[in-house]
């Protein structure tokens, strides 16, 4: 196992109001993968990304990037910003000029560069997420879906290591959810560590490298996806359920049609599907 | 969000009807302007913490919590009153025993009163004491806009939180100059969203036969007769009390 | 700058609460009418006052590193008018005295005078001047914004030097003293209040 | 097939920027049954809701309640509002009173209902959804699954015969669904008929009796579940896609491992797995 990038050691946090959301959280974020933290309304997951980033202060324990404890001073803060991006979950929360472009050079401005390499990480922004195209539109005229990507868009511009992702598929279509992740996977393999809460079981089980399960305001397992999702009563108890693929597809080797082994379980449809015509092909033969 | 309403909502005297701790709270103000504030003010703070620590059930760290920036706003204001200005020989400070007279006196009728505020702040929800200004005759229509600004207040300041926590992710805030301009351009947007949110508001509103008043029913807290006699008892003692030792010190 | 519970001597505190009940009566009038004609308008002056309580909430960035809190008078003052900024400006200092334990009851009266009557009115003014003058809508509205925010500042000093009197120099010498504190911290603050200002109201007509 | 309680015929429909949102949409919505209006994000649902209970007025078109062409003054919107509810997506837009039974009896109250009438109708509606508990509560101090409830019973308190749902399950979590949905079954079997719109064809699939697919501010086709998602070309030219219960047991049927009728599909989780293990013990037998 590869350092982590990102470290959460025994984090503790509470809301002025005395809402206690983080309860000695640990989590660990390897380089160069997918995690999901998954955890149903409530459980903590935009509080843990809100220390991931440097934004809130944990009451006890500490975040570590690249094995550094992190500090909380003004430096300390932009330093750590400009390796690990963060986007929220509303886009309305997020964009705040009237053009795409000039919302997305808010970050490389603040971050120093100069008019010109601003422009190019606009550019290079918008065409990683395939949303060229609208540079030059009013932010406001946009769907949903665009606002979204040009919410990420602006993180992207900053050139973060660390890409955190707080419910991005939340309010999408199908088509709108299989175009945000073609665009996310683009980024993972030019080398983008990428973390994303959600509460949906079926999408963090086709779509995550890792899993950490939130409940409580603590990680009550992390492992590989298949890893994590494999104890149902702890998902029942963190008012989750198993994905629907994972279930399908254990009933029917449960039921003898089909067989896979633990380590590689089908978990998409298609692949659920590919096995099962794969089977019936060899039966006939 | 602000721990002050939090306990307004969850304390000992909850169901209790309004107009008792505003009976209290209120009456401890008066009485605190009306007779020596040297014998009176300290009283009524004790009277006010006891209630609002004992009877409420307020813990004494959020009472403190509530007290902290008022009382600092206290401790660098009163100390100016303690000086005098001479403009007549140039300009001369100078410490003047009957300035300090008058600190001290300002120093404790303050935190008298910011107990009585305390007290009535920290058991009673804002709606509550709004929704007794329409007996006071102010109109309707004023009760139900501070009713939903009231509403609005919790709505608004989480975008504006969350706002401010994605321009820090973008370095929004790394100098003064790009600071001025995030909060210029989080102000613009928060105005624009919550014009917006009027009109949505409107049409969520009119989905259940809204017509313009916004009328609902109000919680039943019975007003209790002996408790308010015994405020008024408790209120009655402590004035005599602070005349009496007032005459004693003489 | 609030005047905490308590701070004012109760004649003072009585009587600024009297000055500003015809301000209030004034726009409490005005926001029935508006009502009556328009139902709806209580949605918008509820988002408006809301709005205005976070605005007063946000820190802003200073030069000194210090914080303080945008007053949104001038904003107010020039989007509803003076006479509605009165009732919401009062509405607003009673919340945060009773969420935030900012200002009191007692001094409401005092508070309301300053930063929901006089400041709203100077700032309305001062636009609505610079604009028949001519003046560039940027510059009517830096103006405006700022010097409401001083006008505010002022008119505090004003209520704590006629209550504290200097011993030695009377009203006026409590005046430069409580002016000259405000003036030091306060002018910068109303400097960036117009710059706010000015960038919202640019932004704004921009979209 | 009984007379509908709702019938939009033609309805077209263009906002004040010129986008048009519906292009002479018709749709029938049949007494007590649930009725989903599956489209993706842009495809018309809200505003088709909104013509539902008469907020927006038709340019051309119109809708009949009971067979009746409906009027738009004050009168005829007011008897309208009270046969059909709405609940918008976000319940910050329906809730404005600072406690929960308070603004549960805004609606009962404009109806003209005594102070006890309405004390009345607020238990029932608290009551029905489970969330009794929650009276005295300050509404901004609900979570969000609580606060989307609360505006479900304010709806509720006025007896609506139809109530309409815009995404009634968005942004909650698979525990948050399961409770939501066994409380609207609950509203169904009390003769209520339901309408909701989603972009989730799992959702769609396994719970809405008729499903009427939107695109491009029309109907393009109603019918039962099981009819209206049978095309899947159709469900992608909407950017939909097929439910993947649906998918997988045509696959299975595909295969030769599962025998069902096109009348009964399997339609959950539950009953895709229950099908196969009744095989594999037959197949055993």
């Amino acid at each position: 196992m590869s350092d982590p990038i990102l470290l959460a050691e025994g984090l503790e946090y509470a809301y002025p109001d005395a809402v206690m959301a983080l309860q000695g959280l640990n989590l660990r974020v390897q380089p160069g993968r997918r995690l999901a933290l998954l955890g149903a309304n409530g459980s903590g997951k935009t509080t843990l990304l809100l220390h991931l980033n440097g934004t809130l202060r944990p009451a006890r324990g500490q975040v570590r990037l690249d094995g550094q404890i992190l500090g909380y001073d003004r430096a300390a803060r932009l330093a750590w910003r400009s390796r690990v991006g963060l986007v929220l979950q509303d886009p309305e929360d997020q964009l705040f000029s009237a053009t795409v472009a000039q919302d997305v050079s808010f970050g490389p401005l603040n971050q120093g560069l100069s008019d010109a390499e601003a422009r190019t990480r606009v550019d290079e922004a918008l065409a990683s997420l395939r949303i060229a195209h609208l540079a030059g539109r009013p932010t406001h005229a946009l769907s949903f879906g665009q606002k979204k990507r040009v919410a990420i868009a602006g993180i992207l511009a900053m050139r973060p290591a660390v890409v955190i992702l707080d419910e991005p598929t939340a309010g999408l279509d199908p088509h709108g959810v299989a175009h945000l992740l073609g665009a996310l996977r683009h980024l993972q393999d030019s080398g983008t560590t990428l973390v994303f809460s959600t509460h949906d079981v079926d999408l963090a089980y086709a779509w995550a490298d890792d899993i950490a399960i939130l409940g409580a305001g603590r990680v009550l397992r992390q492992g590989t996806a298949v890893e994590a999702l494999a104890d149902s009563n702890l998902l029942g108890s963190a008012h989750l359920r198993t994905p629907t693929i994972l279930a399908l597809a254990t009933a029917l080797r449960d039921s003898g049609d089909l067989e896979w082994s633990d380590a590689q379980p089908p978990r998409t449809q298609g692949e659920l599907v590919e096995l099962i015509r794969q089977r019936s092909v060899h039966a006939r033969n | 969000m602000f721990a002050i309403d939090r306990h307004a909502w969850a304390n000992r005297w909850r169901d209790r009807h309004p107009g008792e701790r505003l009976l209290l709270a209120g009456g401890g103000l008066l009485i605190l302007s009306l007779l020596p504030v040297f014998t009176t003010a300290p009283l009524i703070l004790l009277v006010m913490t006891i209630a609002t620590v004992a009877g409420a059930g307020i813990p004494v760290r959020d009472l403190l919590a509530f007290m902290a920036i008022p009382v600092g706003f206290l401790l660098t204001g009163a100390p100016f009153l303690a000086v005098s200005l001479d403009l007549n020989d140039g300009i001369r400070l100078a410490f003047s025993p009957a300035g300090a007279m008058t600190a001290l006196e300002v120093t404790l009728r303050s935190l008298a009163a910011l107990s009585c505020l305390a007290l009535l702040a920290l058991t009673t929800p804002v709606v509550e004491l709004v929704a007794l200004l329409r007996r006071l005759g102010v109109p309707s229509a004023i009760v139900e806009i501070m009713l939903l600004i009231y509403r609005l207040i919790f709505l608004f300041m989480e975008q504006a939180i969350t706002g401010q926590h994605a321009q820090a992710a973008r370095q929004g805030y790394s100098t003064f100059g790009r600071s001025l301009r995030s909060l210029g351009q989080l102000v613009a947007t928060l105005l624009q969203r919550a014009l917006q949110r009027a009109r949505r508001l409107e049409t969520g509103l009119a989905a259940r036969g809204f017509e313009g008043e916004l009328r609902v029913l109000s919680p039943v807290h019975a007003l209790s007769w002996p408790r308010l006699l015994r405020i008024g008892v408790l209120l009655g003692a402590v004035s005599l009390l602070a005349l009496r030792l007032d005459r004693w010190l003489g | 700058m609030h005047i905490m519970e308590g701070f004012l001597p109760p004649i003072h505190a009585a009587a600024w609460t009297a000055v500003a009940v015809p301000f209030l009566v004034v726009g409490a009038r005005r926001v029935v009418t508006l009502t009556r004609e328009q139902p709806q308008t209580r949605l918008l002056l509820a988002s408006a006052g809301a709005f205005a309580f976070v605005l007063s909430a946000l820190k802003i960035p200073s030069v000194t590193g210090s914080c303080s809190h945008p007053t949104g008078t001038g904003l107010g003052a020039i989007l509803f008018g003076p006479s509605v900024m009165a009732v919401l400006g009062a509405i607003v200092l009673l919340f945060q005295a009773l969420l935030l334990a900012h200002g009191g009851l007692t001094t409401l009266g005092a508070n309301i005078v300053a930063m929901a009557v006089v400041g709203p009115w100077v700032a309305y003014g001062v636009f609505r001047l610079t604009r028949s003058l001519g003046g560039a809508l940027t510059i009517a509205v830096f103006l405006a914004a700022m010097l409401g925010d001083l006008a505010t500042y002022l008119m505090t000093s004003i209520q704590l030097a006629l209550a504290f009197p200097d011993p030695t120099s009377g009203i006026l010498g409590a005046l430069t003293k409580f002016g000259g504190v405000f003036a030091l911290t306060q002018i910068p603050l109303a400097v960036i209040e117009g710059l706010l200002t000015v960038i919202v109201v640019n932004l704004l007509t921009q979209y």
